[in-house]
């Protein structure tokens, strides 16, 4: 099938910085992401899990945006931006698309 | 002496105690024991609604003191005021920075809803009435505080706080503020007759919903202070356990000056004495990510939470009961 | 008419309506304020379980009434009727496509369970009793309304909706119908004695849990309309509050037609009047991906949910009390 | 034997197996009714946290019984052959490979903790009392079948089993155990007083809870069974019916030879009837990853605890009853 | 380690079409596939959130599959004629395998 | 902006396996992973899902890792001797990252 090149970014950021990164994200242009939820991790600030969270303070969820290939560079501003000061990682591969026309 | 004694240890055997040192036990003996994250989250809104609705349902049938607004005025006070204490405090006695020090200090200004539930269950077991307004008193003590430690910063700090748009309203909207708030509002305006027809749901099976949540409670601080034993330097610890005495004293002071019931009393020290959990951890991380959260949430989950729930609030009720002879 | 006003305002300060009214509120105050999914589903399959046990139970109690099937009977002609007004309604009044119109119509067909749940505790509060077996008649109105809608699209519509095999049965057998129906079953079967037992779990506690729930439906509710404003043209938002009042007339018709008691009627009023918002649209979602969802969902969810449940409700009851002066 | 028959059909007949076979029938049905994880786990903790407490609170009660020793000795000592046991049986019956057969052989040593409490329900509607510390031998059984099945793999096998450092104590404290037991002497300790305080919510409503939590069990056994029907075969099917009555007769004699009250005695059959679908699966994935989990699954939730919730436990109760006249 | 060419297709798609998706999926032979819960997102259809739902019709899901790449034709048309009318993306990544055998 | 070469290993790996993987990962030098939630899946060994599941021996989950390409094998070879004897996936794809100190 025809398939069109397109990014796929995706950043773990705390759950408390959610609305922040996608509000920066549309307004960089971004047509649509999706929300992937995190259950725990390990990084340089320690071990974390969800298991009988109540706080909000300490979860963080998954933003995965596909954009075409010219919008990453701004795509990545926006992304950092946000998460500059924060913790989270952000990670861009190449994929490809089918209805290239939505991204 | 001897009657606090028993006192306290008649509270350490409470069913609550227990189930929150069975939850710190199996945490630290690596136990796979979990509540799924939604259940304690039912558990947490369950808690907050119960016991906003009962707070007004009994503003409702012994209508408003003439206390209320001075209550809720002190709340306000005490929780600007005490991260300024808390503040000092830390950079005399620990060498935390300025950031992870106001951080930890917003902390202690604001409250812990679970810790005030607690008291609540010990008051209740010891037959104490209080004021029904407490509650509204502690929702309006959650968020002046991360104002005041935001303040600090930007007075003491390099590190820029970042008091964008928003972050206030988020602060004030919480969830848990909304809920506490909107059900003591209901629970106000639908008085004994609402409380009737809810009662079996939030009076009858609060103690054991109570007992789950702490164990929850239990094994998220027991993990969390297993993880972040190194941070706990004994300076920090000390802090731990010296803020909500000091806390407390001050919230005597207030409610004596109020002339709130000793049951009152014993609630205002409560809120002064508990560190937040929930509302302040979320808004420093938005605010200041540089600070670093396993200090403020291991000094306020693991440290300040279980001393006032073991041996805090059977003190303050003590000191209460021989100041007032209640 | 003071009366009815009274009533009218004695259900809107009922703890049910407040707590869906904070919903509301605080999800048009962006608050953060937020039921995990699971436990809303778990209190969804409460209210389901509950509902259903204690009609069965009721039904085993009292014995069937010979108007038991004519009452189904009655259930299924209103599910499949109602949506060809609807559409009929729609098409008038509104600029909407085929494709969305019959969506929305078959919302309207058939019924939402928790509208129908806080009929039944008003009715509950004003002492008034009905047929248990009305909860059976929810049952078998859930359904026959999609296929009404997808032969009105087949009919006029030129996007074919998809009747592919396997969507029958899952319509038939979703979820809340099983659940709905299996509890009334064994509330019939096991009786008053099963009734016993589990009583403590499902009577009592269950306005309380009403409220939670309700509070969700509102953060739902709101959250909905404050995203889809946009689609909410005049003439939809008044299709949704007039179609209520319509097919309440329909259910009061077959109702008094039929013999039911004053509760039956009120009951099978709110079924007519109610809309689906669980599970017709999953069902359009599968056959009709076309129809915009926002639409139906922001009118069966934003408006009509509302209406019935701060206005109509009260409106039905005070309808049959003037006409049977029960 | 037309008690007996009664007994049965009344023991069908409850809300509790009705809602496990409403589970069962509309998982065949391939309905989408499903409860959330989240939820199933909480109902899950419920079951443990008051069953655990009520068996606590009962010691506490009428104080430990000189046979309390020996009932947790006997417990352990079935819990370490009855694996062999199976395994014989097993390899006698069926084609199964020496780690499918050790596999399964580890779940019937260990217990259903929810067959358990079905039985206790039994006990406690017949009004037949029963030693409170009989939660206790329950916690002690779950562990020592796995060591005897990888016991049987070192002896009898190829494949190593991977008892590496960190498994038994994973075994020994996983979540479930620690709850139990945690409950139950959190119950002994704080007693009637502490009983009296949560009874509100671990007593009353206790049956309704479980007949959610049998629902789950139902859909949750008859989607595995479904999918798994191919791994059944006839020699296996009759392994699942045929090993509970062995094991209750084990159960039997240790429970006669210890002098327990005949409710006593009826549990300690069921708990040796019963096979693990919590504990023993978990820690054959890990120790045993080649043994095929449909096997053990569909045998211990497909067929053995259905067995056991409509047949298995009246049957128990009424051989006690014929021997003991109780 | 010795590793393999692969695909990695990754579709979001609505929680109420899964069933007939992997259906569709296991029928054009693939031998296996994951499926991500996913917490919300946004798109040219707005904006949702799992967060207190109890419709069905709601959610949406993210199914992982892993195939060969001759296999990839044949598993886009099956996602596709699923996916054709409903909305939902599709996006393919070069991956490498471990225990090529498997796919 | 500046990115760096990175791997993005996924393994998806029964959840009673995830201390034992995550544990070998962190010994084998890994610096972080994030640890996804996985709702059901097929394979092999048939179908499953989470839905009411109560016993801890059924559900999957995810672990996703990041890391500089030359720590590739190392990481490969602790995975595979967590995953060799289990059921699960491991798959490997080229990514960039923003912040490369981090990996
Ligand atoms: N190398 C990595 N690969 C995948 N996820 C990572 C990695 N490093 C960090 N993370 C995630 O980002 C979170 C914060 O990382 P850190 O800022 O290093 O503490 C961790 O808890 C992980 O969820
Ligand atoms: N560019 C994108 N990147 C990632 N996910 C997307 C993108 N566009 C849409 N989605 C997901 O697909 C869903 C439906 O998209 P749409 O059909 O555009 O409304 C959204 O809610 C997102 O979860
Ligand atoms: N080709 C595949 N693509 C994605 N996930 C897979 C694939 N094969 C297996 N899985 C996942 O790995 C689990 C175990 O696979 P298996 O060992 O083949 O039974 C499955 O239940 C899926 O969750
Ligand atoms: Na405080
Ligand atoms: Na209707
Ligand atoms: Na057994």
């Amino acid at each position: 099938m025809q398939t069109h090149q397109a990014k796929r970014v995706e950043i773990t950021i705390e759950a408390v910085m959610e609305n922040r990164l996608t509000k920066a994200l549309l307004d960089a242009g971004v047509t649509g992401f999706t929300i992937l939820p995190v259950l725990g991790g390990s990084g340089r600030s320690g071990h974390w899990s969800r298991e009988g969270q109540v706080t909000r303070a300490g979860g963080m969820v998954s933003v995965i945006c596909i954009i075409r290939p010219d919008r990453l560079d701004s795509l990545l501003e926006a992304a950092f931006s946000v998460v500059d000061r924060h913790i989270g990682v952000v990670s861009v591969v190449d994929c490809e698309v089918l209805r290239a026309e939505r991204f | 002496m001897s009657d606090m004694l028993a006192l306290a240890v008649g509270n350490l055997l409470s069913p609550i105690i227990l189930f929150f040192v069975l939850g710190f036990a199996a945490a630290f003996a690596r136990s796979d024991l979990s509540i799924p994250e939604a259940v304690a989250k039912g558990l947490s809104l369950y808690l907050l609604f119960a016991i906003g609705f009962k707070g007004g349902a009994s503003v409702a049938a012994h209508g408003i003191d003439a206390t209320l607004l001075l209550s809720l005025g002190a709340g306000i006070v005490l929780s600007f005021a005490m991260p300024i204490i808390a503040f000092g405090l830390l950079r005399l006695m620990s060498g935390l920075s300025v950031t992870d020090a106001a951080a930890v200090a917003g902390h202690y200004g604001s409250i812990s809803i679970v810790t005030f539930v607690a008291a609540s269950s010990v008051l209740q077991g010891a037959g104490i009435a209080s004021e029904g307004y407490m509650v509204a008193v502690a929702a309006v003590m959650e968020a002046p505080a991360i104002l005041s430690a935001l303040w600090i910063i930007a007075r003491f700090g390099q590190s820029s706080a970042k008091m964008e748009s928003g972050l206030i309203r988020e602060i004030l909207l919480n969830g848990s503020i909304v809920l506490l708030v909107g059900s003591f509002l209901i629970g106000w305006i639908t008085g004994d007759e609402g409380l009737d027809m809810i009662a079996p749901f939030i009076v009858a099976p609060f103690q054991g919903v109570l007992c789950l949540f702490l164990l929850d409670m239990g094994l998220v601080a027991g993990r969390g202070l297993r993880e972040a034993r190194s941070v706990l330097r004994p300076a920090l610890f000390l802090f731990g356990v010296l803020m909500p005495p000091i806390g407390a004293t001050l919230g005597l002071g207030f409610g004596l000056l109020l002339g709130l019931s000793p049951g009152g009393v014993v609630l205002l020290m409560t809120l002064a004495a508990s560190a937040s959990y929930i509302a302040v951890p979320a808004a420093m991380r938005v605010a200041l990510p540089e600070a670093n959260p396993s200090i403020y949430l291991t000094l306020s989950l693991g440290v300040t939470f279980p001393f006032n729930l073991t041996l805090g609030i059977p003190l303050y009720l003590a000191v209460v009961r021989a100041l007032t002879g209640a």
